[in-house]
């Protein structure tokens, strides 16, 4: 089905590409193919180039497909690049998102009564990382700007859509069930050697495996 | 609870908002989140706050307001049940709001920390992409709302910064400014003095010109026609 | 000779280079690997890979080791670039766009005085991409065009109408950095590490350990 041709600039384009590329935008590069054929051809081109490639991925990303390189080179390219582990998000910051992401839209006044935090300066730096940006303003008194993820959110966590992150049930459900994760507790082990997988290449129980 | 000041000081954490070390006494203690001892965890809390300001660290307003739900909640529980509600259904558990709120943060807090798995992975994959057509690439950004507000505001602070140094720098005299409106006048046999507004200039220029228009009238080079008081002012040529 | 993790990691390295990678640089990542072995593993890495790929090459330029696309490609390459979303500024593009949003109608003069730069280039840029439009004369001296934002531009920036364009004001508490509302501890954890520049109290030490 897929021709040996038309793998090599799938891939080929895919390779100088700096965002996701889109359904849309391959359309538009292969105006003779027609869409079904289209996704079947990059369905197939996905399987086939991870059966045979161990350095990089390809995915889909943020509604479009991408090539990145696999997390288990991480620190091997770190040492290359000579870069220190990119700067991540705080706690704070992620908690913040967590309720833009899963309450979409949102007003600051709402995620300052869910978080029971005052205090703005983490979405200024959502909104700087382009993580959030606002949606319009909500119908009620005052019309106060309302807030959503962006593509890049999709981007930074590595999701194709919104419906790929968990339901908030499925957290409670952890709750009920007393699976009890101490968030906050105080004999917890020294962060450095635990929660990043810097130390050792080792990755979070959940690496998303690729499709 | 202990007051031995040594003691708190191994247990001293930062928490971000009052939910969180409301958390943070429940799930130390391995409470029931449905069967809050209010009580004890008000006492706890307070004390909490009570250490926070013996080591003078400011306490944030919203933990002086959970401070005050918390001692509510503990009132009420503490009242014997309403008579007069006794005979309809059951009153309300006045925990029953908290923990709901205690429970959806905590859903949220194991969000982000979904996120923060994901983030990990992410940041250890590094996209691809090539230079070769790098040449296409300028320096650019992909522009959301809030680059447009913070560009204006960056704008506006600026210009602030402007507008005080101008007042030190310039001088301007009489001379000059008569120059410049007989030269206007040539292209232009009228015109308005909000015209001299609209382009940004000190309050001394404005004087000047302003001194400047009276000397024409004198002259008799130009008439000034104005409607009525504050409206706009002509300016006609003779 | 050449191992399956080798040939991947010094693939993955090459992957995210942005210049040939030098063999010193190679000797730098792989610190164990004898020189002589190291080129004879970049040399058959090199030709395993491109017996594998038909869309991109592994060569030697200036010096060092770079994939390229194949030449063949170059011109569906090219299509593929003129895809991409033109929604990028130039930062100057951006201020002025500012200036025209908040201010409009304006007029060229009014906007080099607010931003106290000279030059139309950014005007016609706007102008280009549809972002601004003109709206006749201003009655004044001279009669110079007045500009303002179009349709396109609500468009863009996910606005319904320019009422929903936020105000400075509304933006203020955001733009005041450092608001330090949050309780912290002199004596809080050697978290220092992992906290990122917000400064908003980032806390890693409180999440949960995957396993």
């Amino acid at each position: 089905m897929l021709s040996k041709e038309t793998y090599d600039q799938i891939i080929a384009i895919l390779f100088v590409a700096r965002e996701p590329v889109t359904l849309r935008q391959f359309q538009e590069v292969f105006p003779a193919l027609p869409e079904l054929e289209l996704v079947q051809n990059l369905s197939e081109c996905m399987s086939e180039f991870n059966s045979l490639q161990g350095a990089v991925q390809l995915r889909q990303i943020a509604g479009g497909y991408r090539i990145t390189t696999r997390p288990e080179h991480h620190e091997l390219i770190r040492e290359y690049l000579k870069t220190r582990a990119s700067a991540k998000l705080s706690l704070a910051a992620l908690e913040t998102l967590a309720v833009i992401a899963y309450r979409q839209p949102i007003t600051l006044p709402e995620i300052m009564d869910i978080r029971s935090v005052r205090g703005t300066s983490t979405i200024r730096t959502l909104l700087e990382k382009k993580l959030i940006e606002t949606r319009g303003r909500k119908k009620e008194v005052g019309r106060p700007i309302l807030y959503g993820t962006t593509q890049e959110f999709l981007v930074h966590f590595g999701l194709n859509d919104l419906s790929e992150l968990p339901t908030l049930e499925e957290f409670a459900e952890i709750f009920e069930t007393g699976d009890t994760l101490h968030l906050s507790a105080p004999e917890s082990p020294p962060v450095s050697s635990h929660t990043t997988p810097d130390g050792d290449g080792s990755l979070p129980a959940n690496v998303p495996s690729p499709e | 609870m202990n007051s031995d000041p040594e003691t708190y000081k191994v247990r001293l954490e930062i928490f971000e908002g009052p939910l969180d070390l409301l958390l943070h006494l429940i799930r130390q203690q391995e409470i029931d989140i449905h069967d809050i001892p209010i009580a004890k965890i008000t006492d706890q809390y307070l004390n909490y706050l009570q250490m926070m300001k013996d080591l003078n660290i400011s306490v944030a307003g919203e933990f002086l307001h959970m401070a005050a739900t918390l001692i509510y909640i503990k009132s009420r529980t503490l009242l014997p049940p309403d008579p007069v509600a006794s005979g309809q259904e059951e009153s309300e558990d006045p925990r029953r709001e908290l923990v709901e709120q205690l429970i959806e943060h905590e859903k949220f807090k194991k969000a982000a920390h979904m996120l923060y798995e994901k983030e990990t992975v992410e940041l250890a994959s590094w996209p691809t992409g090539l230079n070769e057509f790098e040449e296409e690439e300028k320096e650019t950004v992909v522009v959301t709302l809030f680059d447009l507000v913070s560009a204006f505001h960056r704008i506006v602070e600026r210009y602030k910064e402007q507008v005080v140094m101008d007042v030190h720098h310039e001088s301007v005299t009489l001379e000059e400014k008569l120059a410049e409106i007989r030269c206007l006048l040539k292209v232009q046999a009228q015109f308005f003095f909000s015209f001299f507004l609209q382009h940004r200039i000190s309050r001394l220029h404005l004087v000047v010109t302003f001194l400047a228009l009276l000397e024409l009238v004198r002259l008799k080079e130009v008439r000034l026609f104005q409607k009525a008081p504050h409206d706009d002012i002509r300016i006609v040529a003779c």
